[in-house]
């Protein structure tokens, strides 16, 4: 096969899938007898021309910073980390605990407490799949997956068995004291004569994304145990003959990635809910897959790619608000869109090699 | 628990197995062929859209059938053309083609029968009928046997019976057949097969295509068999649960019906009671919804004898890097 | 002016064929007598709640009604922010006190119960009667305790087998599920079965009618699903609820309100589908018991009023 | 009588590899009946020929004609059709597939295996008293040796009547007793009239069995010649393009205390086969002690115990103290820090990162080293700048510090390395296969870096499959065969003929007939392998 620039790899690739995604997206509306210029309308205004709008697509852009982190940073040792939504699941689990039980004078402590335990809860859900990965070469796809069905069961049983305040019907938890409620941009941002992202959920768990974005960076590509992760997932024989262990590793990246999803949990019950739900992650964690994908696994690729599916996501209620375009739309753009950035990549690829190498014969 | 409670367990235990059968020897035969399929879900799933929404509108199951078959083949032709012709990531791959029906389900619904995403109720011939099998009534009083066979064996409908002939013919078709062994073969060393002078494309694809048959049969029977109709999401992870049968029996056909057999008692048990009283110690019913999952991490984990996935699996064949 | 409302689904969707389809009934019947539109939405997941409120309120749909009791704690959390418009949730409960412009309607569900009970009793052979709950909240026992008050009214040795579905929101659509449940109470003796379970009502009245038995449908009027195979239907007018507050528009009563038999709030239903199986002699029993109820000679325990039931355990 | 037409004819055959040309506008001839050497350098493109003959590859320009036919060769299958056979060098075998179901594979009548099992069974029998070939039918491929998995492929070939057999390298992972065994069965299937290409490196191989030779370069062919009318030393010097001195000039050895003591070393792989079986020996400061022996007799395994990366039993000691052999301590960074460098056999999947820069690269293995550091983070700017310094001492090429590894020719991948562990001053450099792939010119550079380091008083083990690099640079050379080392000799006193014996495991002292000896080993190894599948 012919080879691509690198820049062309890194952008023109992901960008030509993406207008293929949107594209037969466009095609899926027209289907179902809709508009699709419309729709994109409708999406762009509901989403980024209001300041709630905004708010809307940054909260949900908040969550996919975490998980998609958390994938890459898995992907970085070649690892393929589908647990997202178990790992989120645990971190909202560990954010309810800490945030319930424990007294918090303020917010900012409580928010330093709570990211902690997230952390600590979603690294502890990541941690038996890597540790079997490495030790036994347990397929860790398979496993995730699995740990993402045990963890919904097991927030399932504590939420309705022992979590839910007596008499609530809801199954979720009580709501957090208000000393830990986080400020969300209405808060900080918002003044009398200027009411900005009124009611919207986006939190100050934002900057927290943003700071994990930049940390992650310089872990990558900054620290020695990126450098290990990195030379690990390029050749495990080569990790080995520079004394690099594979199985801490496997479960140090796996820590971190897990703890990355885990803190998901810090936006959505912290900063949203204000309590714990079920099923709070809603697809979040798979999300993460095709932030990480389409961000080539970056930091600021990542960033972007999250604003966009936030950007997707809130345009999709919005949709479902003002037409009969039901939300499932946003899930098949998302299908395609982790189709043609993550699978059919090569059939973007490939042409496009072909076009590059018939462009520079030429010239030599 | 009295035998015709026993009876009424097992009875449901083989609906419920049904599905993740079919399914399980789908994923058997992708995956011998070297091709990982965590879509499984999504075919199932838009199959059972599919055969709902046709059987509804026909009034025939038949006709209905055919559509479930016909879109999760094409669901699995684009498995097949993201992995095998263009050399993508399996997994990734079939993670999309489960969102990829999880939406597209939904919203054709909503465009066609405007019921949010859920097709009408089937009715008489839209669904399948139960089966009686010969004798099954005059059996019925001998003793023992004969509930057993009126109530557990009898009386199902045609896809059950399907789905426990694919064990011994996906037997036969793998051990026994031309085809059968150059499909292991392409899942072990498709550079044997290359070299054999058999193409590895074209093998992928016909095991995809099975793949793809076998999901439709298992989404069919979900929405014309085991309900009357398609309502979202309504696989709820049957998919997955399918591929940890499918490694639970360690690739093998007759473990398939086991391991199915065996998820399927969990899934009745866990549908019947909700919490189980073992002699002091409660179960929670969300431990009976986990244990397959549980159980396919402890097997993974090689604590019960080691799985080896076929070797070439999860790779695309690549002769010209 | 005709009123501007919004209607906001519970995630059951509005097309459950049990309760959140009777408040789009009752929606409908406003827009055709009418003439005016509303906007509704069904929602697909917990973070759209709020929005969903939010987006509406500030269009200037007045006003905003929703089903489901999980809305409560949303509504709660955004009334404050629009005093102007009135929010409406039924089958939930906000405070009155705090939050002015919210009405909070409720229903006696247990009486409803105790009528569809009494006719299960007439009409089962057995001597076995059963209920399908959907999630297990006390909502829903209170209908299994009037249903089965009302059959051991009737038969004082009936049976009656109480199951739910499930602990979570899940359990309103799963009928999977439901038609599990349905065959194991079928071999236990039940030859008559009330589901009260959304969407998983739909695979208890299908399982029911491919064993040919009997089912009571549920909120809806759901005889016809399967004529001459629903021996009748539990109505919870959402309907109505819906119907009147659509009505008021923005001047609706805010406060608490429960209907019930006297309101025409609950009731059984009896038409073509089902005429069949419902004698005059149990037509006349029952409408006589409606009327002791209504003038309280007789007394339907309320199962969320103390958490206990006298006619069954759970 | 006119000329039978020949069995063969390849016309201007070329084919590219994304940017690599691997064949060049190749012709060749091969008559029928003979055995057709071809010899040429690592990645000269011999396997990308034959494999396009095969149809494994499509050529992207030339003709073929086989048996004076000119022929289409699209796919495997059509290759078959005109009775060609291959047997690869990485053999293309199911390896939980038993020989019969392997030797059916593709070549099966009728849709039911049953007939064409039983059918593949009396071929096979036949087939094996023909050309002693004999295989048990029954046994799952992975549990064969390696000679026995090569005669499946052969047997492949010939179920297939291929009547042109193509041998890529076979004789690389044979024993010698193997080889020969080989070369009977090669010298029958000729007497039959097939005809046979044979692809190895090893001259002396040529000069035995072929009947002609032809040479390739540089995805070029250079030459074909009658072996009857060409020497060793004219192959070799049409092999490289120029003539051959693989002497290199050192002063005598100034050899001091043992800088490493190994006593007893014992390994066993992932598989529970015991690679290492009680290895001993001391390797002083100021010499180069080589290694010798056929791939896979340990040799491999030795260096990655020493190198810290697999556990084994015994003792290693080095200047005095000893070295944990397992567990914690016992890996490849620890024994850099104790002073033991190692340039590894395989650079391109053990000794380099290759998607890293050169710089990355140049700190693989050190990367801890408290002087990158500076505290979370590592100096990168600081090792980029020490990188290129090194890449200019070592005259890599092109001296750009940010190219990622695999942009870089073999040559110079491995002077990056080289560079690394040299550049560190180690007490101990571990070396494997210093100029596998290595073009000649950099092959007298790194020649002169490894003495250089020994001059300046360092230990150096030097484990190559090359005697005749093992004679240029040892001052001792050891032998290995089957996990043992078989003795050692003084580099001035040993001759060819006796290392050669001891590499198939034939001791001095046991005065056995070698041939039997060997033979007996390879029963030996029989064993082992069956009582461990
Ligand atoms: N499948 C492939 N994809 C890309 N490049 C290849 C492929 N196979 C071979 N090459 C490249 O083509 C060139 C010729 O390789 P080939 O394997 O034909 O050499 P060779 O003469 O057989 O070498 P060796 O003696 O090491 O076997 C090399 O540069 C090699 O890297
Ligand atoms: N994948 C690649 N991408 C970019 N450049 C490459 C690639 N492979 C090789 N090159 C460049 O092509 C040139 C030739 O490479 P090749 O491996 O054929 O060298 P060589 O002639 O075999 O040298 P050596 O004897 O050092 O191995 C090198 O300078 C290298 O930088
Ligand atoms: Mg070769
Ligand atoms: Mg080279």
């Amino acid at each position: 096969m012919d080879k691509l620039p690198p820049w062309a790899d890194a952008v023109l690739v992901p960008l030509i899938s993406l207008l293929l995604a949107a594209a037969l997206s466009a095609l899926v509306i027209l289907g179902i007898g809709e508009n699709p210029v419309e729709a994109f309308r409708l999406m762009v205004e509901g989403a980024l021309l209001r300041s709630a709008g905004w708010g809307y697509t940054l909260y949900y852009a908040t969550n996919f910073i975490f998980t998609g982190l958390a994938v890459s940073v898995a992907f970085h040792a070649r690892l393929f980390n589908i647990g997202g939504e178990g790992q989120a699941t645990l971190g909202g689990l560990g954010v309810a605990i800490v945030c319930l039980y424990l007294p918090w004078p303020h917010w900012t402590l409580a928010m330093l407490g709570a990211s902690v335990a997230a952390a600590l809860f979603g690294a502890a859900w990541a941690f038996i799949p890597a540790y079997l990965q490495a030790k036994r070469g347990s397929h860790i796809v398979i496993t995730t997956i699995m740990f993402n069905f045990i963890a919904a069961a097991l927030l399932n049983y504590l939420l309705v068995n022992v979590m839910k305040p007596a008499g609530q019907q809801d199954p979720a938890t009580d709501i957090f004291p208000a000393a830990t409620h986080l400020p969300t941009f209405q808060d900080m941002f918002a003044t009398e004569a200027n009411p900005l992202f009124r009611g919207a959920p986006g939190n100050v768990t934002f900057f927290l994304a943003i700071a994990a974005c930049m940390a992650i960076w310089a872990l990558i590509w900054r620290t020695r145990l990126g450098y290990e992760i990195r030379a690990l997932g390029h050749s495990e024989s080569a990790a080995r003959y520079a004394g690099i262990s594979p199985v801490k590793t496997i479960v140090v990246a796996m820590l971190i990635s897990g703890g990355l999803a885990g803190l998901m949990g810090v936006n959505t019950a912290m900063g949203e809910a204000e309590r714990l739900v079920m099923n709070a992650t809603e697809g979040a964690g798979f999300i993460g897959i095709a932030v990480a994908l389409m961000g080539r696994n970056h930091p600021v690729g990542v960033f972007l790619a999250a604003i966009l599916f936030g950007f997707l996501y809130q345009g999709g209620a919005e949709l479902a608000l003002w037409t009969n375009i039901p939300r499932e739309l946003i899930v098949v753009i998302q299908a395609l869109v982790i189709l043609f950035t993550g699978a059919l990549d090569n059939a973007v690829r490939m042409p496009l090699a072909r076009v590059f190498a018939m462009r520079r014969k030429p010239a030599e | 628990m009295d035998y015709s409670t026993l009876l009424q367990v097992l009875d449901s235990t083989m609906r419920l197995a049904t599905p993740l059968l079919l399914a399980c020897l789908a994923g058997l035969f992708s995956e011998r062929a070297g091709v990982i399929d965590i879509g499984l879900e999504g075919k199932m799933l838009i199959a059972a859209f599919f055969s709902a929404a046709i059987a509804a509108a026909t009034g025939s199951v038949w006709l209905g059938l055919l559509a479930g078959l016909v879109s999760s083949t094409l669901l699995s032709f684009v498995h097949g053309l993201a992995s095998i012709t263009f050399r993508g990531n399996q997994l990734i791959s079939g993670v999309a083609i489960n969102f990829l029906a999880a939406g597209l389900t939904v919203l054709i619904a909503q465009d066609w029968f405007g019921q949010g995403g859920r097709t009408p109720s089937l009715i008489g011939s839209g669904r399948w009928e139960n089966i009686t099998l010969p004798l099954a009534e005059t059996l019925r009083p001998v003793p023992v046997l004969g509930p057993l066979y009126a109530d557990l064996i009898s009386g199902h409908s045609l896809l059950v019976y399907v789905g426990l002939v694919m064990v011994p013919v996906t037997w036969w078709v793998l051990f026994r057949t031309r085809f059968g062994l150059r499909l292991r073969a392409v899942g072990e060393a498709p550079e044997a097969v290359d070299t054999a002078g058999v193409s590895v494309t074209g093998l992928r694809y016909a095991a995809v295509g099975i793949c793809g048959l076998l999901c439709g049969l298992a989404g069919s029977y979900l929405a014309t068999g085991l309900q009357a109709g398609f309502v979202k999401d309504m696989t709820a992870g049957r998919g997955y649960i399918a591929l940890a049968a499918l490694i639970f029996a360690k690739w093998r056909p007759w473990s398939a019906l086991g391991a199915c057999l065996l998820f399927g008692l969990l899934q009745a048990v866990a549908l019947r009671y909700q919490n189980i009283d073992l002699g002091g110690i409660t179960i929670p019913v969300q431990v009976m919804d986990a244990l397959p999952y549980i159980l396919t991490v402890v097997i993974l984990a090689g604590f019960v004898g080691k799985a080896i996935p076929p070797r070439a699996g999860g790779e695309p064949y690549v002769k010209e890097r | 002016a005709i009123a501007d409302p919004a209607l906001i689904y519970d995630l059951g969707g509005k097309f459950d064929k049990s309760f959140n389809e009777a408040a789009f009934n009752g929606a409908q019947r406003w827009a055709e007598e009418t003439g005016g539109s509303y906007r509704d939405i069904e929602l697909q997941s917990e973070a759209q709640r709020e929005q969903a409120l939010r987006r509406f309120a500030e269009a200037g749909f007045n006003p905003v009604i929703t089903t489901g009791f999980s809305m409560s704690t949303p509504i709660a959390n955004v009334a404050g922010d629009y005093p102007d418009t009135k929010f409406v949730t039924i089958d939930g409960y906000v405070d009155p006190e705090e939050y002015p412009n919210v009405k909070s309607i409720s229903f006696a569900e247990e009486q409803g119960s105790y009528l569809v009970g009494m006719l299960a009793a007439m009409a089962s052979e057995t001597g076995t009667v059963s209920f399908v709950g959907g999630m297990d909240i006390p909502l829903i026992r209170a209908f299994a305790c009037g249903y089965a008050q009302g059959a051991k009214a009737v038969n004082e040795d009936i049976e009656v087998i109480a199951n739910m579905t499930g602990t979570t929101p899940a359990a309103w659509n799963d009928p999977v599920k439901g038609s599990e449940l349905t065959n194991a109470q079928i071999s236990q003796g039940s030859d008559v079965v009330f589901a009260a379970a959304g969407g998983t009502g739909i695979g208890v009245l299908q399982t029911a009618a491919d064993e040919d038995i009997l089912s009571i449908g549920v909120d809806s009027n759901q005889n016809h699903l399967h004529p001459g195979q629903v021996l009748t239907s539990m109505l919870k007018r959402v309907d109505v609820a819906t119907y009147e507050a659509m009505q008021a528009g923005e001047d609706l009563d805010t406060g608490t309100e429960r209907l019930t038999l006297e309101d025409n709030g609950v009731g059984y239903a009896l038409d073509e589908n089902n005429e069949e199986l419902i004698t005059e002699e149990m037509k006349t029993a029952v409408d006589e018991a409606r009327q002791q109820i209504i003038d309280g000679e007789i007394e339907v325990h309320d199962y969320r009023s103390d958490d206990s039931c006298p006619a069954i355990s759970f | 009588m006119t000329d039978p037409a020949p069995a063969i004819e390849l016309q201007g055959i070329s084919k590219s590899f994304g940017p690599v040309q691997a064949n060049k506008d190749i012709s060749l001839r091969v008559m029928p009946g003979t055995i057709h050497g071809i010899i040429g350098e690592n990645g000269a493109g011999k396997s990308t020929l034959m494999s396009i003959l095969y149809g494994f590859y499509a050529a992207d320009k030339g003709d073929i004609w086989i048996k004076g036919e000119k022929r289409q060769i699209p796919d495997s299958q059509a290759a078959i059709k005109a009775g060609i056979g291959m047997v690869f060098q990485h053999f293309k075998l199911v390896q939980n597939f038993t020989v019969l179901e392997n030797v059916i594979l593709g070549a099966e009548d009728g849709g039911l295996l049953r007939p064409s099992l039983a059918k593949a069974r009396g071929v096979l029998k036949s087939l094996a008293e023909e050309y002693e070939l004999s295989v048990d039918p029954d046994m799952q491929v992975q549990h064969l040796s390696v000679g026995h998995q090569q005669r499946v492929e052969i047997l492949k070939a010939l179920y297939r009547q291929a009547d042109i057999l193509i041998l890529d390298e076979p004789t690389g992972v044979l024993t010698p007793a193997e080889a020969d065994h080989l070369f009977r069965i090669l010298d029958n299937l000729r007497a039959e009239g097939k005809t046979i290409i044979l692809i190895t490196h090893k001259l002396r191989e040529i000069m035995e069995i072929t009947d002609t030779v032809s040479v390739m370069r540089r995805g070029e062919m250079t030459a074909t010649v009658k072996t009857a009318q060409t020497t060793p030393e004219e192959l070799a010097e049409l092999m490289v393009g120029r003539k051959v001195l693989l002497r290199v000039d050192k002063a005598p050895a100034q050899p001091k205390g043992a800088a490493l003591e190994v006593r007893n070393l014992r390994h066993v792989d992932t598989s529970g086969v015991e690679r290492l079986r009680g290895v001993s020996f001391d390797l002083h400061a100021g010499e180069v002690l080589g290694i010798a022996g056929v791939a896979g007799n340990g040799q491999s395994e030795l260096l990655e115990v020493l190198g810290g990366y697999a556990d084994a039993t015994g003792s290693v000691t080095l200047n005095g103290s000893a070295l944990p052999l397992s567990g914690a301590g016992c890996d490849g960074m620890a024994r850099r820090a104790a002073g033991i460098g190692h340039v590894p056999e395989d650079r391109q999947s053990e000794g380099l990162i290759m998607p890293y820069s050169a710089w990355e690269n140049s700190v693989f293995g050190y990367h801890r080293d408290p002087m990158w550091q500076s505290g979370l983070l590592m100096k990168n700017a600081a090792i980029r700048e020490d990188a290129a310094g090194k890449m200019e001492r070592f005259d890599v090429r092109p001296p750009n510090p940010d190219l990622a590894a695999k942009n870089f020719s073999g040559g110079n991948q491995q002077k990056i390395v080289l560079a690394r562990e040299i550049e560190r001053n180690p007490d101990v450099l571990l070396i494997g296969q210093p100029t596998r792939g290595v073009d000649i010119g950099a092959i007298e550079f790194i020649h002169q870096q490894i003495v250089r380091l020994r001059d300046a008083g360092k230990a150096i083990l030097l484990v190559s499959v090359e005697l005749d690099e093992i004679f240029a640079l040892s001052d001792r050379i050891g032998v290995m065969f089957d996990g043992r080392l078989m003795g050692i000799r003084d580099a001035a006193e040993a001759d060819q003929r006796e290392l050669g014996l001891l590499m198939a495991g034939v001791g001095e002292d046991e005065g056995q007939d070698p041939m039997a000896a060997a033979e007996a080993a390879e029963r030996e190894r029989e064993r082992r392998e069956a009582t461990h599948g």
